[in-house]
C-alpha cells in the first residue's frame, strides 16, 4: 500500500493530468451541451500542456534567464535551471488551442443562429424535423 | 528464334480503339462514320495480317508497353494461339462490321454512334486478349472487353436490357475480381512471374492442393467461358442486338474467356503440371457436364437467339473439354474448335439476326416456311449448323475429329460417350430449324411480302458459311498454327 | 442577454475613466514586451497578446464603434496581413541573400552591420511581425465573436 | 532565388498568395484567380523539380535558420516527402480550378475569406510533408485541422455541426498525438525525428515506449477516420461547400496516411512498432473491418458524395492495413495507394462539384439519364469509378495488386479477402450509378422515344481538370513500376 501511495506522490504530476484529461474527456463525451463539449476540450488540451511543463521541472531548478556575460564567463550547470524547452513548445500548444478555441466558438455561435439553441438534443430533435 | 520488338501488335490494337474517336466524331454524318468502321476493320485485318507470315515461321513479336509491377510489364507478344484468335476475330469483325450497317439500319436503332464507337472498343481489347503476353496484361484487356461490352448489351436501354446488363457485369465482373484476381496473385507469389511460357510456369512450385484450387478459380473465374454454373450471363446477354449477339456472344467475348483458359492451361499452369497432379479430369468433367447440360436446355428453348447461346455455352465446353484432355491431339482440337465454331456460330447468329430483320421473327416456333422465302439465308444457317453439329465436309468436322481421337486416345469411355451423345443433341436441336424453315408450311399465307434481308446482311453470312466449308478442305494453316501452339 | 449588456456595458463611469488611463500603458507595456522579446522574457506573442487586449479593453468599456475609432476594420485587416507578410518577409529576404529561411546573418549582405548584430535585430523584426499578427488577429477575433461575425455593435 | 531553397518557396509562395487573398480578395474579385492558380502553378513547378532533384541526388536536408539540428528546426525532402509534394501541388492546382467556379456559386462574396483557408491549408499539408521534426508536426497538423473547420463551416445546412463534431474529435486526436510526443521527449529529449529514430532504439523502456506510439498512433488514426474512429468524416466531407471538398477529401486523410508512414519509418524503427505480433495482427483486422464496413455503409447511402465519403473510410482501411500487413509489398502496396487513391478521389469529387454546379444536387434519383446531359463528367466519373474498382490499367488496381500481394506474403487472409470483397462491392456501388445516369426514366415498352434531355455540360473550368484528371488516373497507373522502382523501394527499410 505505501509502495502504491509512494508511487502516486512520486509521479503526482502524471495523476494531475490523468485526471484533468478525463474531466475534459467526461465533459466532451457525456454532456449535450456544446459549449460544455468545447470547455472540456479546453480542460483536456490544458490538462496536457500541465503534464507537458511538468516534464521541465528539475528539483531545485533555476529560472532559464541567464545573464549574458556569465553565461560567456563561465559554463553555466544545466542542471541547476529548469529546461525552457517544453514551455517554449507550450506556448506554440496555448496559441494552437485559442486558434482551435475561436474557430469552435465562431462555429458555435453559427449553429445557435440556424438553430435558436446549443443543446445537442434539442439540435438533433429540429433535424430530426 | 529469338522475338522481334516491333509496334505493330501495339498497332493492331490502337488502330480501332483510336478509331472510335472519329467515329464518335462523323455522328451526324452516317454514311462517313459507317466509312470508317469499314476502314478501320480492314486496316485491322490487314496489321493481323501481315504479322502471320513470321509467326508461320516459327518467330514471334514482343512489344513492352509499360513496366507495372516486377517481372510483369504489361506486355504484347505475338505468338501462334494469339495469332489464330486474333485472325478469327479481326476477320470475323470485317464481316459483322458490314453485317451491323445493313442490321442496325435496317431496323433504324438508336444511339448508332456508341453502338459502333463501343464495338470499336471491344474489339481492341479482344485483340489485346490474342496478343498479350503474360497473365496481367490478357486480365486487363479481359476487363476492357467486360466493360466495353456493356454498353452493347444494355445498348435497348430498357427494363429488360437493364435487367440483362445487371447478370451480364454481376457474372463477368464478378469472377473476374473474386476468383481470377486472387488467383493470379496466388500464381505470381509462387512463380514471381506471369508469363507465359510453354510448358507453364507453375511446375515444382506448387502443390498439388494449390493446383486444384488454381484450376477451380481460373476455370469458372473466366466466366466469359460460360462453364456452369457461370453460364447464365449468356442467355441473358442475347437481348443486346443481333450483330452484338452473333460477334461478341459467339466470337469475341466467349472465344476470349476460353481463350484465357487456354492460356492458362498451356502456359501458366502447364499441361504436364497438371497431368501428374492428375487434374486433367477435373477440368473434363466439368465441361462434360456443361456440354451435356447446356445441350438438353437448348432443346428447350424456343427463342432462335437463346437456343443459339445455349449451343454456345455447349460448344465453349468442347474447347475446354479439349484443352483439359492434357492430350496433344486433344488439345488441338480444342484449340481448332475456337476457330471452326467461331464461323460457324457467327453463320448461325447472322441467319438469326437476318429472319428478325426480314420478318420480325425471334421464335422458332413462329418460322414455318420461311425457309422459301429466305432460301440463301436458310442455306447459310443450314451449312452453320452442320459444322456445328460436325459433319464433313464442314470446318467443325476436323476440330470434333480431333476432340473424338483425343477422347480415344486417353482410354475414357466416358468422354467418348460425351461427345457422341451431344452430338446428336445438337444435331436434335438445329434439323428442326431447317425443317420447319424448309418443310412445314407456312400458316395463313401471313409470310407474304417476307423477303431476303438487306444485302449488308445477306453478303456477310453467306461469306461466313462459305469460309465454314472452305476451312473443311484448307485447314492447312490454322493446323499448323494450332501444333505450334502446342509447341509440337 | 444582449440587450442587457448593451445597457450596461461601458455605461458605468468608473470603469470608462480606470480603462481611459490604463489603456496607453498597457499598449506602452505591450510594445515592452515586443521590443525586448528577443533577448529576454517576453516576445511577440505575449507582447501582441497584451497589446490586444488593450483594444479589447476599449471594446469593453466604449463599445465596439469605439474601438474601431482607433483601430478601423481596413488598418486592422491590414495588419492581420502584415504581421505573417513581415515574418515571412524576413525569411524570404534571407534567402535571397545566399542564406537559408530566417537565416539572419545572411542580411548582412544586405546592410552591413555586423553578423552578429544582424542576428539580434532580424529575430526583433520577426518579432515585430509575430506582434503585429497576434494583436490584430486577437482584436479580430473579440469583435467577430463578440457580434456574431457582424462587426457592429458588440456585447 | 537560391536554389537550396526552392522547396521552402514551394511553400512559402502560395503562404503569400495566401495574404495577398485576403487583403487585395477583399477590394476585388479578380485577383482571387490569378493568385490562386499562379501560386500553385509554381508549387507545382517547384514541386516537381525539386523530385527530380532528390531521385537522382538523394534526400536534401535543411535548416530553418541556419540552427543545427537536433535543435533547430529541420526540413526533409527524401524520395516519399518530395513524391507527396508533386502530389499535393498538382491535386490542389486541378482542385482550384474547380473550386474558383463553385465557391463563386455557392459563396458569392466570401470567396476571399474561403480562397486564404484555403490557400493556408495547403500550406500546412506542405509543411506537413517537408517537417522532420515531431512537434512542428504536430503544429502543422493543427494549421491544416483548423483551416479544415473553417473551410467545413462554411457550408449549407448542417455544416456547422458536422464541423463542431469535427473539432471535437481533431482536437482529441490532436491532443493524443501531442501527448505521445511528451512521452517520446521524456524519453529522448529530443524532437527531430531522425534524433529520435536514433535514440529511441538504445533505451530500454519498452512500456513507456509503447505508450507513447500507442498515443501518437490513435492521434493519427482519429485525424485519418480509421474505422471504429470515422464518425466525424461523412457529414463534415459532405456538408463542405463543394469548392472545399474537392481540395479535403482527396488530400487530408491521405496526408495523414503519410503521416503514419512517416512517424512509423521515420521516427519509430518498424522493428519498435512490429515488436508484437498480435498488435500488427489487430491492426490489420481492423483495417479488414474498416474496408468491409466503410464499403457496406456506402452501399446504404442515397448521395453520391456521402457515399464517396463512406468509400473513403474503406480506402484508408486499405492504407492502414498495407502498412501494418509489416512487409515490402504491403507498403508498397500502401505509399502507392497514397497517390493512387488522392487522384481517384479527386476525380470523383471534380464531377461531384461539376454536376452540382449544374444541378446543385447529387442524390442518386437526380442523376437519372445524367449521362445525355453531361457526357463528357460522365465519361470521366466512369473511368474514376473503374479505377477505385480496381480494374486495369487505371492506377487503383495496381495499388490494390500490391496490397493484395502483401496479404497474401504476410498470410492475412482476411485482408486478401477484405480488399476483393471490396473492390466487388464499389463494382455494385458505381454501377447503381453508371446504371442510372445511362438508363435515366426508364418507360415501359420496348421501343420507347428516347427523350434527349438537354446538353448542359459544366463550364471549361470545371471540365479541364477533371479530364486531366482522369488522364492522370491512367498514365499514373501504367507508371507504376517506375514509381515504385525509382521512389517507394527507396523508403522501404532494410530488412523489411
Amino acid at each position: 500500500m505505501e509502495a502504491i501511495i509512494g508511487e502516486v506522490v512520486a509521479k503526482y504530476n502524471y495523476w494531475i493530468y490523468v485526471v484533468l484529461m478525463m474531466i475534459g474527456f467526461y465533459a466532451m463525451i457525456g454532456k449535450r451541451n456544446l459549449v460544455k463539449k468545447l470547455i472540456g476540450m479546453n480542460i483536456f488540451q490544458t490538462s496536457i500542456i500541465l503534464f507537458f511543463v511538468s516534464t521541465g521541472v528539475k528539483k531545485g531548478g533555476g529560472i532559464p534567464i541567464v545573464d549574458k556575460y556569465k553565461a560567456l564567463a563561465s559554463n553555466i550547470d544545466a542542471a541547476t535551471i529548469v529546461n525552457p524547452l517544453p514551455h517554449v513548445l507550450m506556448l506554440t500548444a496555448i496559441v494552437v488551442g485559442v486558434s482551435v478555441t475561436g474557430v469552435a466558438l465562431a462555429v458555435l455561435q453559427r449553429i445557435y443562429r440556424e438553430y435558436g439553441t446549443l443543446e445537442e438534443d434539442e439540435i438533433l430533435e429540429k433535424l430530426q424535423r | 528464334m529469338t522475338p522481334i520488338v516491333s509496334i505493330w501488335p501495339l498497332a493492331a490494337i490502337l488502330v480501332s480503339l483510336l478509331g472510335a474517336l472519329p467515329i464518335i466524331l462523323s455522328d451526324r454524318h452516317p454514311n462517313l462514320r459507317e466509312s470508317w468502321t469499314i476502314l478501320i476493320a480492314l486496316v485491322k485485318l490487314m496489321i493481323v495480317a501481315s504479322l502471320l507470315p513470321w509467326v508461320l515461321e516459327g518467330g514471334s513479336y514482343v512489344f513492352t508497353i509499360a513496366q507495372v509491377v516486377p517481372g510483369v510489364p504489361i506486355e504484347l507478344r505475338v505468338d501462334a494461339l494469339g495469332m489464330i484468335f486474333a485472325l478469327v476475330a479481326s476477320c470475323l469483325w470485317l464481316f459483322t462490321s458490314i453485317y451491323s450497317i445493313g442490321y442496325m439500319r435496317a431496323l433504324d436503332e438508336h444511339a448508332q454512334t456508341r453502338y459502333f464507337a463501343s464495338f470499336a472498343v471491344a474489339i481492341s481489347a479482344t485483340i489485346g486478349i490474342a496478343f498479350a503476353g503474360n497473365l496481367l496484361t490478357l486480365y486487363l484487356f479481359y476487363e476492357v472487353l467486360s466493360l466495353s461490352t456493356y454498353p452493347l448489351v444494355t445498348h435497348k436501354q430498357n427494363a429488360e436490357a437493364r435487367t440483362s446488363g445487371r447478370k451480364y457485369l454481376t457474372y463477368i465482373l464478378g469472377t473476374s475480381i473474386g476468383l481470377v484476381l486472387p488467383a493470379m496473385l496466388i500464381t505470381y507469389s509462387i512463380a514471381g512471374t506471369l508469363d507465359f511460357t510453354t510448358g507453364g510456369i507453375l511446375a515444382g512450385k506448387a502443390s498439388p492442393e494449390i493446383l486444384a484450387l488454381l484450376v477451380v478459380l481460373f476455370l469458372f473465374g473466366f466466366a466469359k467461358a460460360g462453364l456452369m454454373p457461370f453460364h447464365g450471363w449468356l442467355p441473358a446477354a442475347m437481348v443486346a442486338p443481333t450483330p452484338v449477339s452473333s460477334f461478341l456472344h459467339g466470337v469475341a467475348v466467349v472465344k476470349a474467356g476460353v481463350f484465357a483458359i487456354f492460356r492458362v492451361i498451356f502456359h501458366i499452369l502447364g499441361p504436364e503440371t497438371l497431368q501428374s497432379a492428375d487434374l486433367g479430369s477435373l477440368i473434363t468433367y466439368i465441361a462434360s457436364v456443361t456440354i451435356l447440360v447446356a445441350s438438353l436446355i437448348a432443346l428447350t428453348q424456343d427463342s432462335m437467339k437463346r437456343r443459339l447461346a445455349y449451343s454456345t455455352i455447349g460448344q465453349l465446353a468442347y474447347m475446354v473439354l479439349g484443352a483439359g484432355m492434357l492430350s496433344a491431339i486433344g488439345m488441338l482440337g480444342g484449340i481448332m474448335h475456337l476457330a471452326m465454331h467461331a464461323f460457324g456460330k457467327i453463320t448461325l447468329f447472322f441467319c438469326a439476326g437476318a429472319i428478325y430483320v426480314a420478318s420480325k421473327k425471334k421464335n422458332i416456333s413462329q418460322m414455318d416456311g420461311l425457309g422459301r422465302r429466305m432460301p440463301i439465308t436458310y442455306l447459310a444457317f443450314f451449312i452453320g449448323s452442320l459444322s456445328i453439329i460436325g459433319m464433313p465436309p464442314l470446318g467443325g468436322f476436323i476440330s470434333k475429329w480431333n476432340l473424338l481421337l483425343g477422347a480415344v486416345e486417353g482410354d475414357q469411355l466416358v468422354l467418348i460417350v460425351v461427345l457422341l451423345v451431344s452430338s446428336l443433341l445438337n444435331a436434335a436441336y438445329f434439323f428442326p430449324i431447317v425443317y420447319r424453315g424448309f418443310f412445314v408450311p407456312a400458316t395463313d399465307g401471313e409470310e407474304e411480302g417476307i423477303k431476303e434481308a438487306p444485302l449488308f446482311c445477306l453478303i456477310p453470312l453467306s461469306v461466313t458459311a462459305l469460309v465454314s466449308l472452305a476451312l473443311f478442305f484448307f485447314p492447312d494453316t490454322l493446323l499448323r498454327l494450332a501444333r505450334m501452339a502446342l509447341g509440337s | 442577454m444582449r440587450d442587457i449588456n448593451e445597457h450596461t456595458a461601458g455605461e458605468d463611469l468608473i470603469i470608462k475613466t480606470s480603462v481611459r488611463l490604463m489603456v496607453p500603458f498597457i499598449q506602452v507595456f505591450g510594445l515592452y514586451v515586443i521590443v525586448h522579446g528577443h533577448y529576454s522574457p517576453g516576445g511577440g506573442f505575449q507582447g501582441g497578446v497584451i497589446l490586444g487586449a488593450s483594444f479589447i479593453l476599449l471594446a469593453l468599456a466604449f463599445g465596439m464603434k469605439a474601438s474601431q475609432e482607433y483601430m478601423t476594420v481596413s488598418v486592422n485587416a491590414v495588419f492581420n496581413n502584415l504581421g505573417p507578410a513581415i515574418f515571412v518577409g524576413v525569411g524570404v529576404l534571407c534567402t535571397l541573400f545566399g542564406g537559408l529561411f530566417l537565416d539572419y546573418s545572411a542580411l548582412d549582405n544586405l546592410i552591413p552591420l555586423g553578423v552578429v548584430e544582424w542576428r539580434s535585430f532580424g529575430i526583433f523584426l520577426v518579432e515585430v511581425g509575430v506582434g503585429v499578427a497576434v494583436m490584430s488577429i486577437m482584436v479580430l477575433l473579440y469583435w467577430n465573436l463578440s457580434s456574431g461575425g457582424a462587426m457592429d455593435e458588440g456585447l | 532565388m537560391n536554389a537550396t531553397n526552392l522547396h521552402l518557396f514551394v511553400l512559402v509562395v502560395p503562404l503569400l498568395a495566401a495574404l495577398a487573398i485576403n487583403l487585395l480578395g477583399r477590394r476585388s474579385r479578380q485577383w482571387i484567380a490569378p493568385l490562386v492558380l499562379g501560386s500553385l502553378a509554381f508549387s507545382v513547378f517547384g514541386s516537381v523539380i525539386i523530385m527530380a532533384r532528390v531521385v537522382e541526388y538523394g534526400t536534401l536536408r535543411y535548416t530553418v535558420g541556419n540552427w543545427q539540428p537536433p535543435y533547430g528546426i529541420e526540413l526533409v525532402v527524401d524520395p516519399l516527402s518530395a513524391l507527396m509534394m508533386v502530389l499535393i501541388a498538382v491535386v490542389a492546382l486541378l482542385a482550384s480550378f474547380s473550386s474558383l467556379k463553385s465557391v463563386e456559386q455557392e459563396l458569392p462574396g466570401r470567396e476571399h475569406f474561403f480562397f486564404t483557408l484555403y490557400m493556408i491549408l495547403i500550406v500546412g499539408l506542405f509543411g506537413l510533408v517537408l517537417t522532420g521534426d515531431a512537434f512542428n508536426l504536430y503544429v502543422l497538423l493543427e494549421i491544416t485541422s483548423i483551416t479544415t473547420y473553417g473551410l467545413i463551416a462554411m457550408g449549407k445546412g448542417r455544416a456547422a455541426l458536422s464541423s463542431f463534431n469535427y473539432i471535437i474529435m481533431g482536437s482529441i486526436a490532436a491532443c493524443f498525438y501531442l501527448l505521445g510526443i511528451g512521452y517520446i521527449y521524456i524519453l529522448t529529449g529530443t524532437l527531430n525525428m531522425a534524433d529520435i529514430a536514433r535514440i529511441l532504439p538504445t533505451l530500454n523502456a519498452p512500456v513507456a515506449t509503447a505508450t507513447a506510439i500507442a498515443f501518437v498512433l490513435v492521434g493519427l488514426w482519429i485525424k485519418m477516420a480509421f474505422f471504429p474512429l470515422h464518425s466525424w468524416l461523412p457529414n463534415a466531407y459532405s456538408q463542405a461547400p463543394t469548392g472545399a471538398g474537392t481540395l479535403i477529401a482527396p488530400l487530408m486523410t491521405k496526408v495523414t496516411v503519410y503521416l503514419m508512414v512517416r512517424v512509423i519509418i521515420t521516427m519509430y524503427t518498424p522493428a519498435l512498432v512490429f515488436t508484437h505480433e498480435w498488435i500488427a495482427r489487430g491492426v490489420v483486422w481492423a483495417a479488414s473491418l474498416a474496408i468491409i464496413c466503410g464499403s457496406v455503409l456506402a452501399l446504404g447511402q442515397k448521395d453520391l458524395r456521402r457515399m464517396l465519403t463512406y468509400i473513403i473510410i474503406a480506402e484508408v482501411g486499405y492504407m492502414v492495413g498495407g502498412i501494418f500487413l509489416a512487409n515490402a509489398n504491403g507498403l508498397t502496396g500502401s505509399i502507392l495507394h497514397i497517390v493512387n487513391d488522392a487522384f481517384m478521389t479527386l476525380c470523383l469529387f471534380l464531377v461531384v462539384a461539376a454536376i452540382i454546379y449544374r444541378q446543385g444536387s447529387v442524390s442518386l434519383v437526380s442523376l437519372r439519364g445524367i449521362f445525355r446531359r453531361m457526357p463528357i463528367t460522365m465519361a470521366a466519373f466512369t473511368l474514376g469509378a473503374f479505377a477505385m474498382i480496381g480494374v486495369p490499367p487505371t492506377c487503383g488496381f495496381f495499388s490494390k495488386w500490391y496490397l493484395i500481394l502483401g496479404g497474401i506474403d504476410g498470410g492475412h487472409w482476411e485482408f486478401v479477402v477484405a480488399l476483393i470483397v471490396s473492390s466487388l462491392i464499389n463494382a455494385v456501388l458505381f454501377f447503381r450509378i453508371i446504371e442510372l445516369g445511362y438508363f435515366g426514366s426508364l418507360p415501359d415498352g420496348d421501343n420507347q422515344e428516347h427523350a434527349i434531355d438537354e446538353r448542359r455540360e459544366a463550364p471549361w473550368w470545371m471540365l479541364s481538370p477533371l479530364v486531366l484528371t482522369a488522364v492522370i488516373l491512367i498514365v499514373v497507373g501504367l507508371s507504376t513500376g517506375p514509381l515504385v522502382n525509382n521512389v517507394i523501394r527507396l523508403m522501404i527499410p532494410v530488412g523489411f
